[in-house]
């Protein structure tokens, strides 16, 4: 018998998200001032911005690790605003990383199965004499986990290695795999594809794309690459300086003039600029 | 690497033992703990209860520290506990061993479960600190409490009696301790491979995103407090009726860093370790002193000077293992291993 | 693109690994001329921090560890050397996130960086330059650094190179979290610095387009290893930087071939 | 560089354990006798476990030159416990195992309390011990443990009955340590004290290994009391508090029950510990006479002993007594049967050790002494007669 | 009993007296950890072989106290330098938790290499502070107590002043907040490391010696690290005004526990407070909030 002959997998709806006027301050310092995002069901949308311009705090918000100071994030219309991290993971907002939050201790299946934690329900009794119900849920856990997540991102071959030694672009689709054993409705992605190669960006994006087509779940993402960004996303959103200083397709982006000044700065040659203002101060 | 032994379904690769290699090794472990006694000794014998006492308290602490990731300098009062309710219950009531033993680890879970509350808090190093302030509240009460501890002068414990024979010598106590440590380091081990398991380790390397991925970490800190004092109070326990007495000198504070130091010593977050730990800390001093015993001859007040030699080779032990073996004995037991595995061809 | 004798600093075929396992770094060599800025870019991750860590012997305190190549500086190798001697030599590293010293004052960050003065004889400390260049900071300088703008930050970061007296700047992420205008300023000194002082710099950045404003030869980079090189003017015209770095357009990631699957067996 | 020193490391281990393994080998069985003994060598009651080690030790020596106990050979195991109860049982399990062993020195309440079931149980082995515990002073709950001079309750009583023949109605502190071992006698104290129309105005209780005293002398130093006694301490604050509370101007008198009475430690302190008085039953006496007494000048010449020297030899010599009556009765070395023996000890005469005939009253020989500590001279002269603590009197 | 004023204040200067002792090697404890980020388990030992070394010189062989004093604060730099180098450093990359069990380890050490030396048993070291009591208006002070806490308020106010005002204060503080950055700078980082060990080593022994002159000696005076624990991590692991203040508060609690309610309460009373301030404020009432970033 071969694991993954089994039925398809569950799949819950797709979400739908909406954010309104999130400000977000650290000591005094505005790192999100009033953004409002609204991401459609079963759509990729994109979140981007230079460094620093507060995609990562809006992430952090989102996702409730921090506590906005104003506004509102809705999921399918329900205020999700005060319900605390770990149960949003339960009504399905499952999330990735920047820095790769994996538990580097613990092999590529345990941290997957971590992924569906939250929806396993298994005491400390039944886990002690792993009998009955707790070994009934164990099995299945294993064998949805395999068909659903390991088989689907291809990580059988290194199911049994610890995450520690595994390369950044394999950790970083272990998380995203960590994420769809949570069965997300939506699934948010810090920077998914950040220090990957071509090769690896490649086979990211498409994993996203699959993702998104095979379980019909909406995604949302902070990148930096704006080639994989604009490619593949149905919708963007740019941030500069905790602000939101366009939205829409990503054509309708790539054009805008606010957003080639945010990523390009400033039009002149900073050198000749320098230059220019060195010999005027020795002239003052 | 090891030779693919390729496995059928989940459920062998889930199991507790993976290999058959395993299997065997571990029923050679039985047969030698069922075939131990026959050697006769006493002396051995009161190693062996103290050993697997020590083992069951280090696996608990091993539970919270080694792979919850949150340290405790307050292990050793929670034996504490475990063995004054034992002492309480068999000396006050009566009531059969067992059912002292499983109260001796209830009420040290309950405690434990208190002493756990700062650590959704504060962390590292600083909750070690409440542990051992929780633990000197602990033996203020030991000392006072006098109408349940006994104050100053301790409870006596009345003979361990199941099924009307008495237990009084390490002999007999070791066919309760023994199976009941089997039994406690086997549910460690199956705790490993579930959710609950899991959810700790999780808080162990990374708390943050173990919320994140819906967690509870208030929830999963308490109950690894909890589990890990239920194993120091049944530890306690035993321990109470190995020894027959209990007073609030039982237990220093010096005790908690024995244990600290057998979890460190044996390998942190690996359920082998504890029991290395457990078993090496307990036999070194013994084993330096019968070192000492041996140099009389030459040096006939060698056991003057070698007693605080002891304590440097135990402090320089910890640093050594610290510094050159941080994964403890079960890392160097799992390097022996694998060079035996491909031993004639060697890498 | 020059002879030895000219290069401040080589760095030749490098690998790096953190933690014993992870690679970063994979057989990269660069080399910065004497008086030039040099400009190592590449995306978020491809191990441009790590090079320049490597260099400044930086790396073991971050628990990773260059295995093979060599870097030298000024024709000597630094593999072996402590971080605060090769700074003591005339290297000076600017690390990314500014890192200044955040409870000391301005005064006491530049003081902190005269140790790097140390063994050199007849230097003495010049915190006046630091406040020619950054007039701003001679008016906070009593001022406790950790409150400081992020502007301001960044110049106290170049400041105590300044007052190293370095002969090579390696320079971590300058534009981060800065807004556009003040990016423009601070690489406006950088470029002034190198020009009036004769400071060679080693410059890594996101912002490929202010990098190469200013630098006179550049590198890209990709998951550890250089994929493009060449002078500045020839870099702006590269089609594929312009593709990948300034922005502009590619092939689609949305038509990645999916590889066929297979059913696997348990291992 | 680290897998070198690691394998250094490993050698060190492999070493040690070589060592470990070479040893343990059993002496061939002579017919001698076998002593066992747990003393803490080590930690804070080291000063007296080595001597009460050695106190024993010399004894032997001295039996064995003189021909052992009835033609056999004594031959004394003892080993470290680090006063610590898991180490001394452990000590009592492996040294029984081994041999025969019809007598065991103990070295603490702790373990004396701990041990007591088993020896009850096994009724082959008899216990003396360092520990001077009224707890312990029990002939029903202890039946097969002596104690080597009276216990610290008794200690106590001939400190106070001192002070009520010095001065009827002398206002007392009690200065004791907050352990089993401070707080032992302090009830009985008090109860005492009442009885002589003693005036206890202060208890204080100290944490164990505190060492500042200064806070103590403050809390007495306005009633001046005429004596303070203090008990539960290894010397430690004694002289420091003498030296506090006569910069106070206080013009109390300094007692102490038996380990706070400890001559090297004395002559450490110096002139602080002046005039000092402390309660034991050994004499101390330079001019005492006596084959033991003389023995013990012979074993230490130049040397001065403490309690804990003594309290070693006692065990010894009360041990080497019940050995020898039983043996001589015949009688096989079962536990009732030396106790017995040991409870005939009437009228017993020590060799000098103690002043006065012994009787053995519950477990322990109530009789004692004050002494007065004379920096002068570094020794501890007597400061009362003998006294006997019966029951009632 | 009716509790006198003046007994109040006499028993709050003997108890700030204490708390000046637990203050300095307080301080001590910070200087490592400020430095080096290591909780020193084994302060209170480091104390102890300071409290030894100097009975070695004054008392072993019978060196005057103008010798003994600096020779033991020579001897105490040299032990301090060689725990950093052979035991810490290795271990400072690693989880702090490592590091803090081989200050447990050095405990076992240090105790074991003065019993060895000198055996288990208490000492006195020679009087050396006058022997005068100190009169404050009515109050009486226990002369040993008064001239400590003069001493133990000298060496802190030297401390201070050299930190603020020499450049190698600097250097430390930098080193504090940034190893990568110190080391970017020029700063020598390890010599640093090994400087403040070594430092913390002389203060802990001078505290020794002061504690030593007031109580005696022993293999077991460690445990007056115990309180001195409480004393940082009540002030602040990382604060030297929170260590002062909060030794001098200690100690002063510690006075008036023991003496109106009896000394068993001392270390109830301690640990309570510490379990408090722990829980209320986690990094102490002076010490820096680290804010927790993903």
């Amino acid at each position: 018998m071969s694991p993954s002959d089994s039925a398809a997998p569950v799949r819950p709806p797709a979400a739908r998200l909406d954010v309104e006027n999130l400000s977000l301050q650290f000591g005094g310092v505005k790192a999100l001032d009033g953004i409002d995002l609204h991401v459609e069901p079963g759509s990729i949308t994109a979140l981007i911005g230079p460094n620093g311009a507060g995609k990562t705090s809006a992430f952090n918000a989102i996702s409730g690790f921090y506590r906005p100071k104003t506004g509102t994030v809705k999921l399918d219309g329900v205020d999700i605003t005060q319900v605390p991290a770990r149960d949003r993971a339960k009504l399905g907002l499952a999330r990735t990383f920047q820095n790769i939050a994996l538990f580097r201790g613990m092999t590529v299946l345990d941290n997957i199965k971590l992924g569906r934690h939250a929806h396993l329900t298994s005491g400390v009794f039944g886990a002690f004499l792993y009998w009955g119900r707790t070994r009934r849920e164990e099995m299945e856990l294993r064998a949805e986990i395999e068909r659903d997540v390991i088989d689907f991102l291809e990580l059988d071959h290194i199911r049994n290695v610890p995450v520690a030694i595994l390369p950044y672009g394999l950790q970083k689709k272990v998380e995203l795999a960590r994420a769809l054993a949570m069965r997300p409705r939506i699934l948010m992605l810090d920077e998914p594809v950040a220090g990957m190669n071509r090769e690896e960006t490649e086979d990211m994006a498409r994993a996203i794309l699959d993702v998104r087509d095979e379980w019909g779940v909406t995604v949302l993402l902070v990148e930096h690459d704006m080639g994989m960004v604009m490619d593949i996303s149905d919708h963007v959103c740019v941030l500069n300086f905790g602000r939101r200083i366009a939205a829409g397709s990503p054509t309708e982006v790539r054009n805008d003039p606010d957003v080639i000044k945010a990523y390009l700065g400033g039009s002149g040659d900073p050198r000749k600029a320098a230059l220019d203002g060195a010999a005027m101060g020795e002239v003052a | 690497m090891r030779v693919g032994t390729a496995k059928q379904s989940y459920a062998a690769d889930e199991g507790l033992f993976k290999t058959d290699t395993q299997k065997v090794w571990f029923g050679l472990l039985l047969a030698a703990l069922v075939l131990f006694p026959l050697n006769g000794s006493s002396y051995w014998m009161f190693l062996a209860v103290l050993v697997m006492i020590n083992v069951i308290s280090t696996t608990g602490l091993n539970i919270l520290t080694g792979y919850t990731g949150q340290v405790s300098l307050g292990h050793a009062a929670f034996m504490a506990v475990g063995a004054y309710t034992v002492a309480f219950f068999d000396g006050r009531f009566g009531t059969p061993v067992l059912l002292n033993l499983v109260l001796a680890g209830a009420v040290a879970a309950g405690i434990g479960y208190l002493v756990g509350l700062p650590s959704l808090r504060i962390k590292g190093l600083y909750l070690a600190i409440a542990t051992l302030a929780a633990a000197v509240i602990l033996g203020f009460i030991f000392l006072n409490w006098t109408p349940v501890t006994g104050g100053l002068r301790g409870l006596n414990v009345p003979t361990a009696t199941i099924a009307g024979i008495e237990l009084a010598t390490p002999d007999r106590l070791y066919w309760l301790v023994m199976p009941i440590t089997v039994v406690m380091v086997l549910a460690a081990k199956n705790l490993f491979r579930t959710r609950v398991g899991r959810a700790f380790i999780a808080i162990r390397d990374r708390d943050i995103s173990a919320e994140i991925i819906g967690i509870s970490l208030f929830k999963y800190k308490l109950m690894s407090f909890a589990i890990s004092s239920f194993y120091a109070g049944v530890a306690g326990g035993l321990w109470a009726y190995l020894f027959r007495v209990v007073t609030p000198e039982s237990f220093p504070a010096l005790a908690s860093i024995f244990f600290l130091a057998a979890v460190i010593v044996g390998g942190a977050g690996t359920i082998v370790g504890g029991i290395f730990g457990a078993v090496f800390m307990t036999l070194i001093p013994e084993f330096l002193k019968l070192s000492a015993t041996a140099l009389v001859p030459w040096f006939p007040d060698a056991s003057i000077y070698l007693a605080p030699v002891r304590n440097i080779i135990f402090g320089l032990l910890i640093i050594g293992f610290l510094i050159f073996e941080p994964m403890g004995l079960a890392e160097m037991w799992r390097r022996t291993r694998r060079y035996f595995a491909l031993w004639p061809f060697r890498t | 693109m020059a002879t030895t004798g000219d290069l401040i600093l080589e760095v030749n075929n490098i690998e790096v690994v953190y933690a014993k396992a992870i690679q970063a770094l994979r057989g990269l060599s660069l080399a910065v001329p004497k008086g030039k800025i040099v400009a190592l870019l590449g995306s978020n991750g491809a191990g441009k921090s790590t090079v320049l860590k490597a260099v400044s012997a930086l790396l073991p305190m971050e628990n990773g560890l260059v295995t093979e190549g060599r870097i030298s500086f000024d024709g000597e190798t630094v593999e072996q050397s402590a971080p605060h001697k090769l700074v003591r030599r005339g290297l000076f590293h600017v690390m990314e996130g500014r890192r200044i010293f955040g409870d000391l004052t301005v005064e006491e960050n530049l003081t902190a960086a005269t140790y790097a003065l140390t063994g050199r004889s007849g230097i003495t400390p010049d915190f006046d330059i630091v406040y020619r260049y950054f007039p701003r900071l001679a008016e906070r300088r009593k001022s406790i650094a950790g409150y400081l703008s992020g502007g301001e930050q960044q110049m106290l970061a170049i400041g105590r190179a300044l007052v190293a007296k370095p002969r090579v700047i390696l320079l971590d992420e300058p534009s981060l979290g800065l807004a556009p205008l003040l990016v423009e300023e601070i690489f406006g000194i950088i470029a002034r610095i190198n020009a009036e002082e004769g400071v060679s710099m080693l410059l890594v950045e996101q912002n490929a387009s202010v990098a190469l404003s200013i630098a006179h030869y550049g590198y890209i980079m990709e998951t550890g290893r250089i994929v493009i090189d060449g002078p500045t003017e020839k870099l702006v015209a590269d089609r594929d930087v312009q593709e990948f770095y300034l922005g502009l357009a590619h092939k689609s990631y949305r038509d990645i071939k999916h590889y066929k699957r297979r059913k696997r067996w348990l291992s | 560089m680290t897998r070198l020193t690691r394998r250094a490391f490993h050698q060190l281990g492999l070493g040690a354990a070589l060592v470990s393994t070479a040893s343990g080998r059993a002496f061939a069985q002579a017919p001698e006798i076998v002593i066992g003994a747990a003393n803490p060598m080590s930690g804070v009651f080291a000063f007296a476990g080595v001597e009460g080690f050695e106190g024993g030790r010399d004894h032997f020596e001295f039996v064995n030159r003189a021909g052992g106990v009835a033609g056999r050979r004594i031959r004394y195991v003892n080993e470290d416990s680090g006063y610590r109860v898991d180490n001394a049982v452990a000590i009592f399990t492996r040294i029984t195992s081994q041999h025969q062993t019809p007598v065991f020195f103990g070295d603490s309440t702790g373990f004396q309390k701990a041990i007591n079931p088993e020896l009850n149980r096994r009724g082959t082995t008899v216990m003396g011990g360092a520990s001077f515990a009224s707890e312990i002073d029990n002939a029903q709950a202890f039946p097969n443990q002596w104690i080597p001079g009276p216990n610290y309750s008794d200690q106590m009583r001939v400190l106070l009955r001192y002070i009520a023949a010095q001065k009827k109605g002398a206002s007392v502190v009690l200065v004791h340590s907050d352990t089993e071992f401070g707080r032992d006698p302090i009830a009985a104290a008090e109860a005492e004290a009442k009885r002589l129309e003693l005036n206890v105005v202060e208890k204080i209780v100290t944490q164990p290994g505190s060492v500042d005293v200064s806070g103590d002398v403050l809390k007495i130093r306005r009633r001046n009391p005429d004596y303070v006694i203090f008990h539960g301490y290894v010397l430690q604050p004694i002289p420091e508090f003498m030296a506090q509370a006569r910069q106070a101007g206080m013009t109390s008198r300094f007692m102490g029950t038996f380990y706070s009475t400890d001559t090297v430690l004395m002559n450490r302190a110096g002139a602080a510990a002046d005039g000092y008085m402390g309660v034991s039953c050994y004499n101390f006496d330079a001019t005492a006479r006596g084959v033991q007494v003389e023995a013990i000048r012979a074993a230490n010449v130049g040397k001065t002993r403490t309690h804990a020297y003594y309290q070693g030899w006692t065990n010894a010599m009360l041990a080497i007594e019940v050995l020898r009556r039983t043996l001589a009765a015949n009688e096989e070395l079962t536990a009732v049967n030396m106790m017995k023996h040991a409870r005939a000890l009437k009228n017993y005469d020590t060799g000098g050790i103690f002043g006065v005939p012994v009787s053995m009253v519950n477990n322990s020989f109530p009789h004692g002494r004050v002494y007065q500590y004379s920096a002068a001279d570094k020794m501890l002269k007597p400061a009362s007669d003998w006294i006997t603590i019966t029951a009632g009197a | 009993m009716a509790v006198e004023f003046i007994d109040i204040v006499e028993t709050s200067l003997a108890g700030i007296g204490t708390g000046s002792l637990m203050a300095l090697t307080g301080v001590a404890f910070v200087i490592i950890y400020k430095a080096t980020k290591v909780i020193n388990l084994a302060i209170g030992e480091m104390l102890m072989i300071g409290a030894f070394v100097f009975y070695g010189f004054s008392a072993g062989l019978a060196l005057p106290i103008w010798a003994s004093v600096p020779l033991t604060l020579v001897v105490a730099a040299l032990i301090g330098g060689l725990i950093e180098r052979t035991m810490i450093r290795p271990l400072l990359k690693d989880n702090p938790v490592s590091v803090f069990m081989v200050t447990i380890g050095l405990t076992s050490v240090l105790i074991g290499v003065v019993e060895l030396v000198w055996s288990a048993e208490p000492r006195r070291l020679p009087e050396f502070l006058p022997s005068q009591p100190v009169l404050l208006g009515d109050a009486f002070i226990p002369s040993k107590t008064a001239y400590s806490f003069v001493i133990a308020a000298a060496a802190m106010a030297v401390l201070i002043t050299v930190f603020a005002f020499w450049r190698g204060g600097i250097a430390l503080r930098a080193t504090a907040t940034d190893r990568a950055a110190a080391s970017s700078v020029g700063i020598d980082v390890p010599g640093v490391f090994s400087f403040s060990w070594m430092l913390a080593a002389v203060v802990a022994a001078l505290a020794g010696i002061l504690v030593g002159s007031v109580g005696g000696i022993s293999s077991a005076m460690g445990l007056f690290g115990l309180s001195v624990f409480v004393v940082v991590i009540v002030g602040g692991l990382d604060s030297i005004l929170g260590a002062l203040i909060a030794g001098l508060f200690i100690g002063w609690l510690e006075a008036m526990v023991g003496r109106f309610m009896g000394g068993e309460f001392k270390l109830l009373a301690t640990f309570t407070i510490l379990l408090v301030v722990l829980v209320v404020r986690p990094y102490g009432l002076f010490g820096t909030h680290e804010i927790e970033r993903l």
